[in-house]
C-alpha cells in the first residue's frame, strides 16, 4: 500500500513475540536481535504523544498524507468490497468512494471522501475535494442502501467540497443541502466516522449519522484554520491562532456533544500503524452498529433527528414557555 | 462566516458612516448621487436615481413583505452565547455586542407571523447586519422555532436569507446549525406545508448549502448573490478570472437552482401568488368550476 | 400571441352571432356582412378535413408551426400558472416548462415539451427536444406534485430527446428510464395529453399516465419517419412510406389501446382556433381527472401499471399454464 | 431499430459469409488473422490472436455466465405478431422468418433460471443476431416475465443487454415495451430484490433508455456500446466529429452511467461477487463473526 509505514507497531509486535517464541521453542539466543526490535517499537511508540501537541499540529497530523484514508481503511476492515461508481446523472467523482461492503457477517454500504498520496493520485482524486457529483453518488448508494436495508457507514477525509466555478454550477450548494436532508430520512442505520480531516460542508454531507464517531487525531471544523484565518486576522499566516480558537480537536467536540465516541489510535498516530488503528475503527463501528440495530426504525430516526436537534449553546433569556416540538395544536 | 465583508461586496450598500438617523441625505454607492433617505425608504430602499437595491434590515424587508399591521414578532427569547470563549480579531462577545448595538436587534433573524395579501404565514428573516447574518446556534434554533410554529399551525414557511454563512465565532457548532435546520424541514413535509426560499443578496456558505437550498419554491431577489464558496476563495483556487455573471441571479436561475427571479417592487405579489397554489388547494377535490 | 391565426373560427362564429343579435335589436340590416363572415368561416372549416388526410400529411399537419404549443394551451386552460425553472443539479432546459397551475378549481402540476416559433424561440427552446436537465426538471416537478397531493396534468409535443454529446455525457438514457419508472410510482393522478409531435423516448420520458389522450391531428411513433425511411429504405425520401408504415395517428392508436381517447379539434385543425381546441382539450382532461380522482390511491397505481402492462401484441403459443402475476410462491 | 447494422458496427463481428458448421477456420476482422473456430469458441468468443471480442449469442453468453448444466429455460411460449402488417424494405413477417432461421431462436430473448457459482438467479438474454435484439412485445412480456418470476421466487434478476434499440417494425406497440418493462421493475423494488443489468456491445435507444438503465448495479462488458441516439443520429444533428471514446465502455464509466466495466473472462466471476453482497445479507442482522 503506498506511503505505508515499512515497519508498523503491529507488525514489530507480531515480530518480536515470534522471536520470543522461537528462542523458546529452538533454545537459540536471540535477545540482541529481541532488543533492538523494542528499542525500534519504542521510537515508533513516542515520536509524538497526540494529547500533548497543540491544535495546529493537530491539525497537521490530521492531514497528513501517511495516515490511513478511507481505501486503507476499507482494505482493513472489510471482508470484500466492491466500488459503486457514478452518481446516474453527470460523472463518477473519484474524490468519494461509495461500494458495498462486507462487514462482520453483512452487507453495509461503505462511503468515504479519498485523498491521493501521489501527484498523480492526487489529480485523480482531486485531493479528497467533490465536486457535486460526488455528493450525489453518494446519495444514490445511500438509497441503494435503504431499498435493502443495508446499514452505512461513512468515512469522513476531505478538506472540504471543492471550490471552484463548476462546483457552483452543478449547485454544490444543493447537493450538500440535498444529503443532510435525505440522511435524517433513509431508514437504515448510519455510522459516521471522522478519519482525519472533517471540513465544513464537505464534511457534513455525508456525516449525519445516529453515531459520528472520530479518530483521536481527527479534526473537524466549519472553516479551515487558514480560511478562517485570512477573515479575521486578515493573514494566513496566523491559522495556528486560528486553529486554537476554532477548537477542532476530538476531545474538544466529545464535550460539545458534537461527537459521540473517540477512537483510540496507536501510539504516534494510526499513521504508525494502519492494522492497530484500523482495528480500533473497526471495533468502534461495529459496537455502534449493533447498539444501532437494536433500535426499532422510528425510534432510530427520531433519535437521530434528536440528537442534531440539540446541538449548539444558546441563553434562554426567559423561562421557557414555548410548547414542546412533539406537542400539536393549539 | 464574514465572507462577504470586502468593499465589492457592499458596492449596493449605504454609506455606512452616513447612516444615523439625523443624516437627512444618503450618498448611493452604485450611482454616487445623493439621495434624500426619505425618498430612499418610502421607495422600498432602492436608489430612485440608478434603480441600485440598498440592503434592507430585517424590519424593513419584513414592513416590505407582509400585509400592514399583521405582523408579529415571534422569536424565541434567546440569545447568543460564546461557548468557545472565541477570540479572534476581537472577542466574540465584543462582536455580538457590536452588533446589538448597531442594529437595534438581540439576534441576526426575527422569526414571525403574519399575512401576505391576507394568507397567514410564518416567516423568519435574516439581517446581513447583524455579524454578516451568518447562522450560528441562535439562528439554527430560530429557523427551527419558526418551522416547527409553521408546521403546528399548518402555515406556509418563507424563509429569506441574507447570509454569508455559518458563523465560525461558534466554531462546530455553527457547521451543526446546518443539521440541525435540515432536519427539521421534515416536519414541514410531513405536515404538507409548503417552504418558500426567498433568496437574496447574499445568500451564501452554510446557509445556501443546507436550509435555503430545500425549499419547494425557491425565488431570488434581483441582485441576489447565491453560491456555496466565496469568490474569493474559488479565485485562490483555481486562478483565474471569474465569469461575469457568476453566482449572480441570473446564474442561479440558468443553472436551475432558482425558480424565478423576483424584483423587489413585485416580491410580496410574487409571494402572494405562490402560496395561493398551495392554500386554496388544501380544499382539494373540489371543483367549483369557474 | 404569436402565429395565432388572425381570426380564428370561434371568434368568427362569435361575430357572426353578434351582427344576428345587433339586426335584431337595432333593426339593421348586416345580411351582406354576416353573409360574407359566413363564407370565411366556411373556408376556413375546409381547408383541411383531417379525416381524409393521408398518413405523411398528419405528420406535416401534427407538426404545423402554428398550432397551438404547450404555453399556449396553459393560457386559454388555466385560471392562473407559475413556472417552475431549474432540476436544481445542472440546469434550466427551456424545452421543456414545468409549473404549478390552477385549474378548474384545484392546483395541479402541469409540464409540458415546449416548441418555438421563430427562429429565436427555437434556439432557446431547442425546437422543443429537451436535454436531460429537461426531464429532470419534470421530476422535480412531479415530486412536488406528489408532496402536496396535486395532480399531474403533462402535455406533450416534440421531435423527441436532443440526441447531441451533450445529452448522452449526461445519460439521457438514465434521465428517460427515471422519469417512465418513476411516474408509475407517483401517488397522485397523471393525465397525459399528446398535442402535437409524440416523439419516441422523448415522448414517453413524461408520458406515463392514468389516461393518455390525443388530439385528432396529433401523432406519437417510436421514431420519426425520416428516421425510419433512413434505417428500412436507406432513403428519408422514403417518410411518408414510412408514416404510413408506422401507422401514427389517432384512430389507429386508440385501436392498438395505446391511448384512450381522441381529443376533437375544431374544423380544419387545432392551429384555426386555439380556444376551440384549448376548450375541446380543456373538457377531456377534466372528465378524466375527476373520474381518475375517485379511484383509491392504490387502485389508481395498480390500474396504472396494468394498463401498460398489457400494452403490445405476440402470439401465445401454446395455453396458458403461467400462474397469474399476482399469485405468490411455488 | 437496427441503428447499428452498418459495417463501422460489425467491426469487431464474425465474418458472417464464413460462418457456418461446416467451417473450420475464422478470419477476425480485427486484427485479419485467421483462427480456428474450435480455439475461438473455447476461448468464450475472444480472438486468440489480438484479444477482440466477438459478438456472443444468447445461447454463447449464457453458458459463458452460468453453472455448467444448471440453466433452464423458462421463456414464456410466445413468439412475435405482426400487428400493424409492417411493409419496410421487406415484411416484417420476413424479417421475423429469417431471424428464425438464422438463429434457431424463436425469439430475440431467451429468460432462464441458473445458479452463477451456486446462487440462483433468473436471467434475460437478448441475442443481437435477432433483428438487431431490438425490443418488440414479445421482448417486452419476456422481461416482464423474467421480472415476475424473479420476484416470486426472490432470486437476483440479470438482464444481459445486446441490442439497437425498440423493434420499430411494431411501431408504437414497441416504444411502449419501454413503460411495461419500466412498470414490472417495481416488482422487484417492493420484493427487496436485485437487479443487475450487464450491458454489452450494443446497449442502446430504447433498451438503454427504460429497464436497462434501471438496475440497482450496472456493469458494462468491456468493449459495450452504451447510449441513447445513435453516433450516426447525433453526427447529422450537430454536424461534428464525436470524441473518439464516445458511448464506449471508458464513456460510460467516466459519466456515471455504469459501475464498472469488466472484461468477458471475469464476468461470471465479478457477478457472483456482486451477488454475493445482496444474498448473503437476506439473513441480515446477523453477526456471525469471522
Ligand atoms: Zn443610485
Ligand atoms: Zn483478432
Amino acid at each position: 500500500m503506498a506511503g505505508k509505514p515499512s515497519a508498523s507497531i503491529h507488525e514489530l509486535e507480531k515480530k518480536i513475540e515470534e522471536l520470543k517464541a522461537l528462542s523458546r521453542v529452538d533454545g537459540i539466543d536471540l535477545s540482541d536481535e529481541i532488543s533492538r526490535l523494542k528499542a525500534k517499537l519504542e521510537t515508533l511508540r513516542t515520536p509524538t504523544a497526540p494529547k500533548e501537541l497543540d491544535d495546529w499540529e493537530r491539525v497537521k497530523l490530521a492531514r497528513h498524507p501517511k495516515r490511513p484514508f478511507t481505501l486503507d481503511y476499507l482494505e482493513e476492515i472489510m471482508d470484500d468490497f466492491y466500488e459503486l461508481r457514478g452518481d446516474r446523472l453527470y460523472g463518477d467523482d473519484r474524490a468519494i468512494v461509495t461500494s458495498l461492503a462486507r462487514f462482520e457477517g453483512r452487507t453495509v454500504v461503505a462511503i468515504g471522501n479519498q485523498k491521493g498520496r501521489t501527484a498523480e493520485e492526487n489529480r485523480e482524486r482531486n485531493f479528497g475535494m467533490s465536486h457535486p457529483e460526488g455528493y450525489r453518488k453518494a446519495l444514490r448508494a445511500m438509497k441503494l442502501a435503504e431499498r435493502f436495508q443495508f446499514p452505512i457507514v461513512s468515512f469522513i477525509d476531505t478538506p472540504g467540497a471543492y471550490p471552484g466555478i463548476a462546483s457552483e454550477e452543478r449547485h454544490i450548494g444543493g447537493a450538500l443541502a440535498q444529503n443532510i436532508y435525505e440522511m435524517f430520512q433513509l431508514p437504515v442505520p448510519i455510522v459516521v466516522a471522522i478519519l482525519g480531516e472533517g471540513g465544513s460542508g464537505g464534511a457534513l454531507g455525508i456525516g449525519v449519522g445516529d453515531r459520528v464517531l472520530m479518530m483521536e487525531n481527527a479534526i473537524y471544523s466549519v472553516i479551515s484554520p487558514e480560511g478562517c484565518a485570512a477573515i479575521l486576522w486578515r493573514d494566513r499566516a496566523k491559522a495556528p491562532d486560528a486553529a486554537r480558537a476554532l477548537q477542532v480537536t476530538a476531545e474538544r467536540l466529545r464535550e460539545l456533544k458534537v461527537i459521540d465516541e473517540i477512537i483510540p489510535e496507536p501510539p504516534g498516530g494510526a499513521q504508525s500503524d494502519y492494522e492497530a488503528a484500523a482495528q480500533s475503527l473497526k471495533g468502534a463501528l461495529l459496537r455502534n452498529l449493533e447498539e444501532i440495530e437494536s433500535f426499532d426504525t422510528m425510534e432510530m430516526l427520531q433519535m437521530r433527528r434528536q440528537k442534531f436537534q440539540t446541538m449548539g449553546v444558546y441563553e434562554e433569556l426567559v423561562e421557557a414557555v414555548e410548547p414542546p416540538a412533539s406537542s400539536r395544536g393549539r | 462566516m464574514a465572507l462577504f465583508r470586502s468593499k465589492k461586496y457592499f458596492k449596493v450598500g449605504l454609506d455606512e458612516k452616513r447612516r444615523e438617523e439625523d443624516v437627512l441625505w444618503l450618498k448611493c454607492k452604485a450611482c454616487g448621487q445623493l439621495v434624500f433617505k426619505k425618498r430612499v425608504e418610502q421607495n422600498r430602499n432602492i436608489c430612485p436615481k440608478c434603480g441600485e437595491y440598498f440592503f434592507l434590515t430585517a424590519r424593513e424587508r419584513i414592513k416590505l413583505l407582509v400585509d400592514a399591521g399583521s405582523f408579529e414578532d415571534i422569536s424565541r427569547p434567546i440569545s447568543a452565547k460564546d461557548p468557545l470563549r472565541f477570540v479572534g480579531a476581537k472577542p466574540y462577545t465584543q462582536s455580538l455586542k457590536e452588533a446589538q448595538e448597531e442594529t437595534g436587534l438581540l439576534n441576526e433573524i426575527i422569526v414571525g407571523s403574519a399575512t401576505i395579501e391576507d394568507a397567514p404565514v410564518i416567516l423568519a428573516v435574516m439581517d446581513f447586519r447583524f455579524i454578516g447574518g451568518s447562522m450560528g446556534s441562535v439562528m439554527g434554533e430560530q429557523i427551527c422555532h419558526g418551522i416547527r410554529t409553521a408546521a403546528r399551525l399548518r402555515r406556509p414557511f418563507i424563509l429569506v436569507s441574507a447570509t454569508g454563512g455559518a458563523r465560525m465565532q461558534e466554531g462546530i457548532l455553527s457547521l451543526m446549525q446546518m443539521a440541525k435546520t435540515a432536519s427539521a424541514r421534515w416536519l414541514l413535509e410531513e405536515a404538507r406545508v409548503p417552504f418558500l426560499s426567498v433568496m437574496t443578496y447574499p445568500t451564501t456558505a452554510g446557509v445556501e448549502a443546507s436550509i435555503a437550498s430545500l425549499g419547494d419554491v425557491a425565488i431570488a431577489e434581483r441582485g441576489a448573490l447565491i453560491g456555496f464558496a466565496g469568490p474569493r476563495v474559488i479565485k485562490e483556487t483555481i486562478n483565474q478570472e471569474l465569469p461575469a455573471d457568476f453566482q449572480t441571479d441570473r446564474f442561479a436561475l440558468k443553472h436551475g437552482i432558482v425558480d424565478q427571479v423576483v424584483r423587489r417592487e413585485g416580491l410580496r405579489e410574487e409571494i402572494a401568488r405562490i402560496l395561493r397554489f398551495f392554500v386554496s388547494s388544501r380544499n382539494s377535490g373540489g371543483r367549483n368550476g369557474r
